[in-house]
């Protein structure tokens, strides 16, 4: 069955403790190249009919209402999931 | 006899297990996370809190500190090593101790005093204890439901791995009603209510005698005490 | 992107350019605090100026319009009541000796408008800024409690908040390792877009550690420690912003503020041990108002002038200008003045810690506070003028022309019950009403076991930690107030507030020394507010004088309102009792069967704005309960003693429902059942049934006392004359028979009470 | 400065009570077309170099060690960012 991506992630301008917290443990792991890391989520919503422009409309809507908080998240991305093969790569 | 207590930042009940251990008669140890030095302690507690926020996992960052190398190799050497709560998760997420953790099937922060069946009363901190006994220990954490694959379940089961079991009421879904388990050898174990807890009269969980009389957590650090005494 | 380090609004430039517009208005100043600002500085403010008074002369910081009401917490008092008091009123929380050189800091203080707008992080940074109150008084926070009011509990928003600020509440309490040891929750639609979130907190320390907040000696260098500072709450700013940085336009401005309990534990540790080593001079929090208050307030609590370079501070977001940087309500930080020859040895500390540290500036004798921004002066001022002289109003007061009306609609009219059926109805509906249904829902998710010294929490009366593990020294804290009562008699209500506080500490066996308050109010431009904000706080003081227990400090939130509707007066006591060995501590329910149950007190016709008024008829007038101060410290000290001497095995005080409500606890408490008997209480008091069980009169407590301590216990009552009576006898028969009228089982009790909160918020784990 | 974006589900057999939870809330509202909802995380790295094989491979490893951990979640994505105007769009 097709999977719809929603990815939502913290304002740019809001603290992320969360991100704050590896970008320290990445440094004391000798890691100081990363500057900044953020921690956002990604749901996996799986549909049962097929993936068409509305739905995907409606999705973001979702995500917006219900999925995020917008007042401190962004949802960034609304789409339809890779076959896995192709998501599962690295590049 | 000396028992080392880690200081992770976030750790929470450092000074309570330190208290506990002076109440069970041993002389605990204050140790630093971000040293490489056990300090010859004879047995370390990893303490409960929230190391770093456990924003990235319950325990994770905590179990990369310097100190954790210390800890895996005195572990192996066969020291008792006790991880209660977030020490638990710090335990699995370093691999000293099977399985994971997620959050809680309930998604909310519990907080209870909970009945435990004693299954497993050889380990270095559970010998004082009968197998099969109940014993009542406060509980309180988000990320407490105990997760593993069916092999590794089926492993620890048969090991007799699994330390301890809820009892009347699995609190957050953990597989097996598994509260504590420990390693092969039975000097590490890792149990997600808090035995220092329970340690002193007046400050314990509610028993059915009296209100905040219980001290069943007493018995886990004279066992490693016991334990250091027969090793030794 | 160009940087606004240009465009900076410099103090030459301001003198030169007087004529320029500033957006004064838009950042909530009148046009003659404005005219006050020219004035005190002799030309028109920087931009950064006008940034750091706005918020300064703020209702939330300067208490305004509070200001003349609440000197009388400073002049109502008598020896007694200043002789432990080690730091009062104005300080960051006040200080109370509690003997063997300890002292404890308390305070409470409202977050109530973020945690509607977002609940969890509103909730959430509630708590973490009254901690940072207690840490910077030199203090190991030990305990927090929440006093909650929330909308209706069936509206369709409820939900939201409830779920959102209870675990804001736990998330950020319990991450940080202090024990929640109580609080209070109500529901009414009063409440329904203006939730009240009021977090306190307790600290102890000795007293060798008290810190204050003050930059003295000059030289000493001004740090800032902590989080970095992001464009948090700065809501204002962005005006400034506007006019003074030109490419690519402000960046957004959050709305609320995100909590990081992590850092603020850390910084609780760093701070301890900065204070161990003896590495701090003056300390003060960032709260609201953040470096303009820190900075203004240090300054003119100490010698005056003070130094800073503003491009040293740590940024979260690079592209923050002076005046938001100014502004900015970015929690988790600190401000300390340090000597130059300790700077080091701060600065190890804080690395050990891993709190990111910067030098800001340096204490000096200017008696001007100047701030500079890559080397330009954008801020000289003298510091009082900012934090202490700001704007005082007295505000117009009106009294409200409702209140005749409401108070002449009393209860007297209600139909009582009069059947055993119908007073059993009655008495289940009351338990299961919102407020008085079990809130284990919300404990639940609350450590209370954290630092090994809760002595007593949910659900006993009052919260109690000991101090001291040597010697079991110790404190209770209780939160209360009862809006209904106060909207038909402020001044009466905030009495109530206090003599049930004061009632709910003496229950535990401690006693009752201090008070810190969180006065909840409409907007103090409508005069009928501010008229029953005048009659509360009036009634506060003159009640503290009364039991002789001092206001330590406290918090003012006006504008709670939905629309033009304004909540009830809310006027949150929170009482602070010491107990010299926690060991003698009282629980609130019956532990044993076959103790005598006591009624103290005595039950007037009192169902005015009583619960079961609200729940039973839908009813809200009349007048309060009376409140005799001098009968609830006869009552206190009687418990006090039985307590000490171990005759009582239980106490818990009367209040919301009455003796019903109180009876039913205690059997819920541990499980043990009771018999008990209303005729005395009707034959002696001259009251019906429904009124010996539903009336809310003042200064009653119900105890249970071992059968072999009777003659002692009653001994006491007759010493001290204190009217008693024995009303029953705990059993195990596993219900409460109320003789001759009904009778419920333990099942149907706990059953009733635990239904409410999770039919509307979901299931509580292990019921 | 490019993004690293490292995608993290919980694996399939894990019970995801929070997914769960959202499923209800959706069916609640009437969307019952979503059959499952499984929630992860999405982390956002920043690094001040290029990105190349070397590094992604270096910020996988990372992943496997630590940003997941493999008991109960796979890393599903390890991947630069795509520029803003494209990522943030719906399609
Ligand atoms: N929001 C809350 N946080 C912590 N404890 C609470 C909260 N609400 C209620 N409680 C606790 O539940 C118990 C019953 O509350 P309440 O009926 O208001 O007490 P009382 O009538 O004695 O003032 C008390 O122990 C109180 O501290
Ligand atoms: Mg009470």
């Amino acid at each position: 069955m097709p999977i719809i991506v929603v990815e939502v992630m913290p304002k740019a301008e809001i603290l992320d403790p969360q991100g704050k917290a590896v970008v320290g443990a990445l440094d004391r792991l000798g890691k100081s190249k990363f500057g900044a890391v953020r921690i956002g989520k990604r749901f996996e919503l799986t549909v049962d009919g097929p993936v068409d422009d509305a739905l995907l409309a409606e999705v973001r809507e979702l995500a917006e209402d219900m999925l995020a908080n917008t007042v401190i998240e962004d949802v960034v991305s609304v789409h339809e999931a890779l076959p896995v093969s192709v998501a599962g790569e690295t590049h | 006899m000396r028992i080392g207590v880690i200081t992770f930042p976030g750790s929470l009940d450092d000074r309570d297990a330190a208290r506990a251990i002076t109440i069970a008669g041993a002389e605990p140890v204050a140790l630093w996370h971000g040293d490489h030095d056990l300090h010859d302690v004879d047995a370390v507690v990893l303490p409960g809190g929230f190391s770093y926020g456990d924003y990235l996992r319950a325990g994770a960052i905590a179990s990369h500190a310097p100190i954790m190398a210390e800890v895996i190799e005195a572990a192996g050497r066969g020291i008792p090593v006790l991880g209660i709560c977030n020490g638990f998760q710090m335990l699995a997420e370093a691999r000293l101790l099977p399985g994971a953790h997620t959050r809680n099937a309930h998604q909310q922060f519990i907080r209870r005093d909970q009945r435990l069946i004693v299954e497993n009363a050889t380990t270095a901190w559970t010998n004082e204890f009968a197998a099969g006994e109940e014993i009542v220990i406060p509980l309180k954490n988000a990320d407490g439901r105990f997760v593993a694959d069916d092999e590794t379940i089926t492993r620890i089961e048969g090991n007799g791995q699994v330390v301890f079991r809820y009892a009347g009421l699995n609190p957050n879904g953990s597989m097996n009603d598994i509260a504590g388990i420990s390693n092969e050898r039975g000097n590490v174990v890792g149990l997600m209510p808090h035995p220092e807890h329970a340690t002193e009269p007046g400050f314990g969980p509610d028993m059915p005698d009296a209100m905040r009389s219980g001290t069943d957590g007493l018995r886990f650090f004279t066992s490693a005490m016991a334990s250091l005494i027969a090793r030794a | 992107m160009t940087t606004p380090i240009a465009v900076a609004d410099t103090v030459s430039n301001a003198a030169a350019t007087p004529e320029k517009e500033q957006p004064y208005a838009a950042l909530g100043l009148k046009e003659d605090e404005y005219l006050k600002i020219r004035e005190i500085l002799g030309r028109r403010p920087t931009s950064g100026e006008l940034a750091m008074y706005s918020v300064m002369w703020s209702e939330h910081c300067s208490y305004k319009s509070s200001k003349n009401y609440l000197r009388q917490f400073g002049t109502k008092v008598s020896p007694k009541m200043t002789k432990n008091l080690m730091v009062g009123m104005g300080e960051n929380a006040g200080v109370v000796d509690v003997g063997e050189g300890w002292a404890v800091t308390f305070k409470i203080e409202s977050h109530n408008h973020p945690s509607y707008i977002e609940p969890f992080q509103g909730a959430a940074t509630g708590v973490g800024g009254i901690v940072r109150d207690i840490i910077s008084m030199g203090a190991r926070p030990v305990a927090v409690m929440d006093a909650l009011r929330f909308g209706a509990i069936d509206h369709p928003d409820t939900a939201r908040v409830v779920h959102g600020v209870v675990s804001g509440i736990s998330f950020y309490g319990n991450c940080l390792g202090l024990p929640n040891i109580g609080g209070e929750t109500y529901f009414d639609s009063v409440y329904q877009g203006n939730p009240l979130v009021n977090a306190l907190a307790v600290g102890v320390l000795r007293h060798e550690d008290l810190h204050l907040a003050n930059a003295r000696g000059v030289g000493n260098v001004v740090v800032l420690f902590g989080a970095r500072t992001g464009g948090d709450g700065i809501g204002g700013a962005s005006i400034l912003a506007s006019d003074s940085f030109s490419a690519g336009g402000p960046t957004k401005r959050p709305a609320v503020q995100v909590g990081d309990p992590f850092a603020e534990k850390v910084l609780i540790e760093c701070c301890l041990e900065l204070f161990a080593k003896k590495l701090v001079e003056g300390i003060q929090d960032l709260g609201a108002a953040g470096i303009s208050c820190a900075t203004s307030e240090l300054a003119s609590n100490g010698d005056g002038g003070m130094f800073i370079e503003l491009e040293r501070v740590l940024l979260r977001d690079p592209n923050l200008t002076a005046e938001e940087i100014l502004m900015s309500e970015s929690q988790e930080r600190m401000m300390a003045v340090v000597t130059p020859e300790k700077l080091e040895g701060f600065l190890a500390v804080t690395a050990k810690w891993d709190v990111e540290t910067s030098v800001l500036g340096h204490v000096t004798d200017t008696g001007r506070l100047i701030i500079n921004w890559h080397g330009e002066e954008i801020v000289n001022v003298e510091p009082r003028t900012v934090a202490i002289d700001g704007p005082v109003y007295d505000r117009p007061v009106a009294y409200p022309g409702w209140l005749d009306a409401l108070r002449a609609d009393t209860a007297a009219g209600l139909a009582r019950p009069t059947t055993g059926d119908d007073l059993r109805a009655q008495f289940l509906a009351l338990l299961g009403s919102p407020n008085l249904a079990d809130k284990t829902w919300l404990t639940n998710q609350y450590d209370k076991y954290v630092m090994g010294n809760t002595a007593l929490s949910f659900p006993d009366d009052g919260g109690m930690v000991r101090v001291d593990e040597e010697s079991g020294l110790g404190f209770a804290v209780a939160t209360d107030a009862n809006g209904r009562y106060c909207q038909l008699d402020p001044y009466r209500g905030a009495q109530l507030a206090l003599a049930e506080a004061f009632r709910n500490v003496a229950a535990t066996g401690a006693t009752p020394v201090a008070i810190s308050d969180c006065l909840n109010f409409g907007s103090p431009e409508n005069p009928e507010v501010m008229w029953q904000f005048g009659q509360a706080v009036e009634g506060l003081a003159d009640g503290c004088l009364a039991l002789e227990i001092p206001v330590t400090g406290g918090n003012v939130s006006f504008y709670n309102q939905t629309g033009d509707v304004p909540i009830h007066p809310t006027p949150v006591v929170a009482m602070l009792g010491v107990i010299k060995d926690v060991a003698t501590r009282i629980p609130s329910g019956w532990q044993d069967e076959g103790n005598n149950i006591y009624l103290l007190g005595v039950t007037r016709h009192e169902l005015d704005g009583s619960a079961w008024a609200g729940t039973i008829h839908d009813h809200l007038g009349g007048v309060p309960p009376l409140v005799d101060f001098d009968a609830e410290q006869r009552l206190a000290g009687l418990i006090a003693a039985g307590g000490e001497q171990s005759l009582v095995a239980s106490a818990h005080d009367l209040a919301d429902g009455g003796l019903g409500q109180a009876l039913a606890e205690a059997v819920m408490r541990f499980g043990i059942g009771a018999r008990v008997w209303l005729t005395e209480i009707m034959e002696r008091d001259g009251v019906d049934a429904a009124t010996a069980l539903f009336s809310e009169s003042t200064a009653r407590m119900l105890v249970s006392v071992p059968r072999e301590d009777d003659v002692r216990f009653q001994g006491l009552c007759e010493g001290r004359n204190y009217p008693v009576l024995r009303i029953g006898v705990t059993d195990n028969s596993g219900t409460l028979e109320v003789q001759d009228l009904f009778t419920v089982s333990l099942d149907q009790l706990r059953g009733t009470h635990r239904a409410t909160l999770s039919d509307a918020f979901g299931p509580v784990i292990g019921q």
